[in-house]
């Protein structure tokens, strides 16, 4: 019975696929793709990965979806749709798809026996950072460094948005992101919904520890409710030159650092945790990361600066 | 009694999909704005279903994350209307 | 599992030499200082210093230097690793940075007590970005930081492309984005499928496991595939030129000589350390074909540019051709191991002395232009006497492109023109052949007219500062210094090759 | 007792999927936007509470029944102010019916 | 057929889509829309991988889960990055950002 379900869930996530490809309109194709995250994270339910589902749904539904929503409603009057290449090429493209995916058809369907695992070692060694939640363990212990690395990737890419800025905005705040309709529907739900939603975030992040959820899908959440109040015009894209607001973008990543070094000192190894105070540690690691999570993903959705600083 | 639930699920998400389809075919953008509104109460109930079904709570944060998601992608998609024209090319103001 | 060893300090540098340049960048991004260049370069000498300790240790204890994040052993932890290739490449990859940054004092120096402006600071911290993606890229041991690593890369190189902020060079940087994007996600399927197949990500163990089934054969084609339009290769290249050519001066330099690098040694370390052996010889022939198309197609159209900045970025891809030549080579050879064979000593060496010689031309190409206020070709007129120095390290670097003595780039192309003719691969040695003709003819055409008399009328050259030509030079120099290296494997190339400790 | 419970569970979510499929059905034969809406809006957010009702003796722990409460909750409020933003978006970009 | 298997079987043609997307689609927010969905499919392998690893107590091997989500965060920030690029770029006046080859004098020094 409960295949019934994944096979409703497939048929639509490929229709949903095949609408993104082909719709004509941009927008469209958007809004199929945001329906694809949707569906994702059902996808992600069912195969038991919760902390994949909370951050597919954040993110799929949440942020990418904005960020693509805000760059149509740009483009639209701008950018003509473009002119799809000739019969010939479609063909090549489709058939060069077609093989792609049998061949990765061929692989799902022959897989090895056993099926290869670190499950069992994860499991053996999570006492050791006492933690319930075996994937924040990966995360924030056994691959650390993939985690550290990649809040390098995201300050590199607000640096990166920040570049686009025109010489003469640099230091200022980038576009706002109200919506040009004022809307007293709007207004009501920027201002009853991010207290629910701060308390979401917070708790994701804490449950984090030994229960799906943790600093990602926090921190979109928390970015989640930042940015529809900026939407509601509630709260103002902060100026780029702000030494407050860089501080906040560093400081998880700067806490990560430092607790990786103190790991040397403590227990003999870069971002080793001692087993007694391993939990606390990563406790506030995730903590300080969630809070820079949730100003980068907002910064990286509002953009570069779109207007001059304030005196 | 799971299998009374996944049953439901299966069924939500059958219910949720046949909308999905008129949303995506739909003849005007408002039909879209729908979609993403749908998933939200659709999925929501999907995950509770399942949570319930498969004895797995945590699923229900995610019903609770969809939730609270589901009402800031309907103001994104309002937020992606383009201001100057309208699809059919006519002036609005 | 508690850490099982006590670190060693030499393994306490490889931390270092990832999170230096990282801790670097936050730095200058948290202080909005006015003056990035203060932090970038003494971060870019001490970063240089960590690359020169590890490959001296390295050479010293002739084995290679390894560090276990957090204690964790693989497959559950994440391993650094400096073998004889890594050490090499790391202290190459800093030399470089460090003296592109002395050299971009002339372009992104801030003017003191000003406010923050955002070429410099953009600048110098995406250079520090590179230096950690490209130490990342050096010295992780396992395929999915190594996918971090390369995004890394992306992150730091895009936006140094369109730093300049016209609609041709945002042009490129997109362009660049989105094969670099394609790239990734390939590569990124192909770790999915080894996961799946393998249960581990970690090279040295998977160097132990790899069959020589379906699962690795889509999975390493896919990777390959994703890692040749990141490097550039033919057909893949065209985003490549106008990126490196639109990005500044400093820029393309590390772009031409580090970042096209990066994914190419992953293509190296996947076929020699994780593919299961022999290859198929058909997959080597292939990647040499191709490689071979670059070398020709695109030294023919370094011929036919205007522009200098863009001759040097076709040059670029040609040289890039180059380094897919090893693989035919190394399968063709009786060597008993790939590093013990001259084919793939050649195709470091090539690696190693392009690096040098291109980093040396593109800077010598920005003052060029800074000095005459253009860079077409065909005006070059008096810059001889203008810029005599730049002109002088523009040949040397020049004569490492052809292939000729004394420069790095002539044992390099000898090396692998042995390996050819050794292997019997002759349309190879063809190609290597007809590539250093088509270099000598896009070289010998800037050199030439850089020595003709100004054409009349031509707005007087500017001066540029002396210590940013010394710079430039020597660069170029150490292109040169590498052609006294003698004709043979290295054992030093060889420590901790092939999972050996 | 668990009878009665597993009885209540099932009367009450099959009636939600009732309304679900009522909505659905309003989806698939209404006339133009705002009707869907309406459709879409009443009947799934009912829909959505009948299950929350039903599913409330099922749930293990006291904690797993206040987050289905406050979904049902939040989804009320949350599918409110989205209809009203998709009805003023309705209205500046279609001709009233 | 087990759910992992349809679920995987889904990813490739996620995978075969997207890619047709973004050899199609002359406009670049389509294509990063179309290595949107690849992305998807690429996780979604991680996704089987770790359900079918599952053990020792856990319904799916973790670590597969975490690269998921290392990888999600890039690939929005990869959006983030590429959309910004393709809005700046039509500030700077570019009628059509169709990824044409540029002339070659199309670029000052």
């Amino acid at each position: 019975m409960s295949l019934l379900v994944d096979l409703v869930l497939v048929a639509l996530i490929l229709m949903a696929a095949v609408w993104t490809v082909l719709v004509r309109d941009r927008r469209d194709a958007v809004i199929a793709f945001i329906v694809l995250g949707l569906l994702l994270s059902l996808v992600w339910m069912r195969l038991y990965a919760v902390d994949v589902a909370l951050t597919e749904a954040a993110v799929g539904g949440g942020a990418t979806g904005l960020v693509l929503l805000r760059a149509c409603a740009r483009l639209l009057p701008v950018e003509a749709e473009g002119r799809l290449p000739g019969p010939g090429t479609q063909i090549a493209a489709g058939l060069l798809s077609a093989i792609a995916a049998a061949g990765l058809a061929a692989v799902v369907l022959s897989p090895p026996v056993p099926y290869p695992s670190l499950a069992a070692l994860a499991a053996e060694n999570i006492h050791q950072v006492g933690l319930g939640n075996p994937v924040t363990a990966v995360l924030l212990a056994y691959r650390s460094l993939d985690t550290l690395l990649e809040k390098v990737v995201l300050v590199l890419a607000v640096i990166g948005v920040w570049a686009l800025t025109p010489d003469a905005f640099w230091g200022g705040a980038p576009g706002s992101l109200k919506s040009k309709h004022a809307s007293g529907a709007l207004d009501l739900l920027a201002r009853v919904l991010p207290p629910f939603g701060i308390v979401v975030g917070i708790y994701l992040v804490w449950n984090g520890a030994d229960h799906p959820g943790g600093t990602f899908q926090g921190g979109t959440v928390l970015a989640a409710m930042w940015l529809l109040m900026m939407m509601a015009d509630l709260a103002d894209p902060p100026e780029i030159r702000l030494k407050r607001l860089r501080r906040l973008v560093v400081f998880g990543p700067a806490v990560f650092i430092a607790a990786g070094f103190a790991g040397i000192f403590m227990s003999g190894w870069f971002l080793s945790y001692p087993p007694d105070y391993a939990k606390p540690i990563i406790v506030a690691v995730e903590a300080a990361l969630a809070l820079s999570i949730a100003v980068i993903l907002g910064l990286l959705v509002a953009g570069p600066a779109a207007e001059p600083p304030k005196r | 009694m799971p299998e009374f639930l996944y049953a439901a699920a299966a069924l939500v998400l059958l219910l949720t999909g046949l909308g999905l389809m008129r949303m995506l075919w739909g003849p005007s953008p408002a039909d879209r704005l729908m979609a993403a509104q749908l998933l939200g109460t659709g999925g929501g109930a999907i995950a509770l279903l399942i949570a319930i079904a498969s004895g797995t709570m945590a699923i229900i944060d995610i019903a609770l994350t969809l939730a609270l998601l589901a009402a800031f992608a309907a103001v994104a998609l309002t937020l992606g209307e383009p201001g100057t024209k309208t699809r059919a090319g006519e002036g609005e103001q | 599992m508690m850490p099982a060893q006590v670190a060693a300090p030499d393994g306490v540098l490889l931390i270092l030499a990832l999170m230096l340049p990282s801790i670097g960048l936050l730095a200058i991004f948290v202080l909005g200082h006015s003056r990035p260049e203060r932090i970038a370069l003494p971060v870019l000498a001490a970063n240089l210093a960590v690359a020169l300790i590890v490959a001296l240790q390295v050479g010293h204890s002739g084995q290679a230097a390894t560090y276990r994040l957090g204690g964790w052993l693989p497959p559950l932890g994440i391993t650094l690793r400096a073998d004889g290739l890594s050490a090499a490449l790391i202290a190459m990859a800093a030399l470089i940075l460090f003296v592109v940054a002395i050299y971009a004092r002339g372009n992104f120096a801030s003017k003191a007590g000003g406010s923050e402006s955002r070429q410099p600071m953009v600048f110098w911290t995406l250079l520090l970005g590179l230096s950690t993606a490209l130490n990342t890229v050096f010295l992780a041991q396992d395929l999915f930081s190594l996918f971090v690593a390369l995004e890394l890369l992306t992150f730091s190189a895009v936006p140094l492309v369109c730093l300049e902020g016209s609609r041709e060079t945002l042009r490129a940087a997109l362009r660049y984005l989105l094969f670099a994007l394609a790239g990734s996600v390939l590569y990124l399927i192909g770790v999915a499928l080894l996961y799946g197949a393998y249960g581990t990500l970690d090279i040295a163990s998977l160097h132990q496991v790899t069959r020589a089934d379906r699962a690795t054969s889509i999975a390493l084609g896919l990777m390959i595939a994703g890692l040749m339009a990141k490097a550039a290769l033919f057909p893949l290249h065209l985003w490549l030129p106008p990126a490196h050519a639109g990005a500044p001066a400093p820029a393309s330099a590390v772009l031409s000589a580090l970042v096209v690098k990066a994914p190419f040694f992953l293509i190296l370390r996947l076929w020699f350390d994780v593919a299961p052996q022999p290859q198929p010889v058909i997959a080597g022939t292939m990647l040499a074909a191709l490689g071979a198309a670059s070398i020709l197609v695109c030294s023919v159209l370094a011929l036919r540019q205007a522009r200098l900045k863009l001759m040097v970025a076709y040059s670029t891809v040609a040289q890039v051709g180059y380094l897919f030549l090893v693989f035919p080579l190394v399968m063709g050879s009786e060597a008993a191991v790939p590093w013990a064979s001259i084919g793939w000593t050649g195709g470091v060496l090539q690696l190693v002395s392009h690096a040098f010689a291109k980093a040396s031309m593109f800077l010598a190409a920005g003052l060029i232009a800074e000095a005459m206020g253009h860079d077409r070709i065909d005006d070059l007129g008096g810059a001889a006497e203008a810029v005599p120095i730049s002109i002088a390290a523009f040949a040397l670097a020049g004569l490492s492109l052809m292939g000729l003595p004394p420069a790095g780039g002539f044992v390099a192309k000898v090396m692998l023109l042995t390996a050819a003719v050794v292997s019997a691969n002759w349309w190879i040695a063809a190609t290597i052949l007809a590539g250093g003709l088509l270099a000598a003819g896009y070289v010998f055409r800037v050199i030439g007219r850089a020595f003709a008399d100004p054409a009349g009328g031509a707005p007087p050259p500017k001066a540029v500062a002396r210590s940013r030509e010394l710079a430039v030079l020597s660069l170029a120099g150490v292109a040169l210094l590498l052609g006294f290296l003698p004709l043979q494997p290295f054992a030093y190339l060889g420590i901790g090759q092939g999972g050996m400790p | 007792m668990s009878v009665v419970l597993d009885a209540f569970t099932v009367i009450t979510v099959t009636a939600g999927l009732v309304f679900f499929l009522a909505g659905t059905v309003g989806l698939l034969r209404f006339p133009d936007a705002l009707t869907r809406l309406h459709a879409l809006t009443k009947a799934d957010n009912l829909g959505l509470g009948l299950i929350v009702l039903g599913l409330l003796p099922q749930c293990p722990d006291i904690t797993s029944a206040l987050k289905l409460i406050a979904i049902w909750v939040l989804v009320q409020f949350a599918g409110a102010s989205a209809s009203q933003l998709i009805a003023q978006f309705v209205r500046r970009n279609e001709p009233g019916p | 057929m087990s759910a992992p298997t349809l679920y995987g079987l889904c990813a490739a043609a996620l995978v075969g889509i997207g890619l047709f997307g973004l050899i199609l689609h002359p406009t670049p927010l389509r294509k990063v829309i179309s290595f949107n969905l690849v992305g998807c499919g690429a996780f979604l392998f991680f996704g089987i991988a770790a359900r079918r690893g599952a053990g020792a107590g856990f319904a799916g091997d973790p670590i597969p889960q975490a690269l998921v989500i290392t990888g999600i965060v890039v690939a929005f920030a990869a959006t983030a990055l590429a959309v910004a690029l393709i809005l700046r770029m039509l500030e700077a006046g570019a009628s059509t950002v169709d990824a044409k080859p540029l002339p070659p004098d199309d670029l000052s020094p």
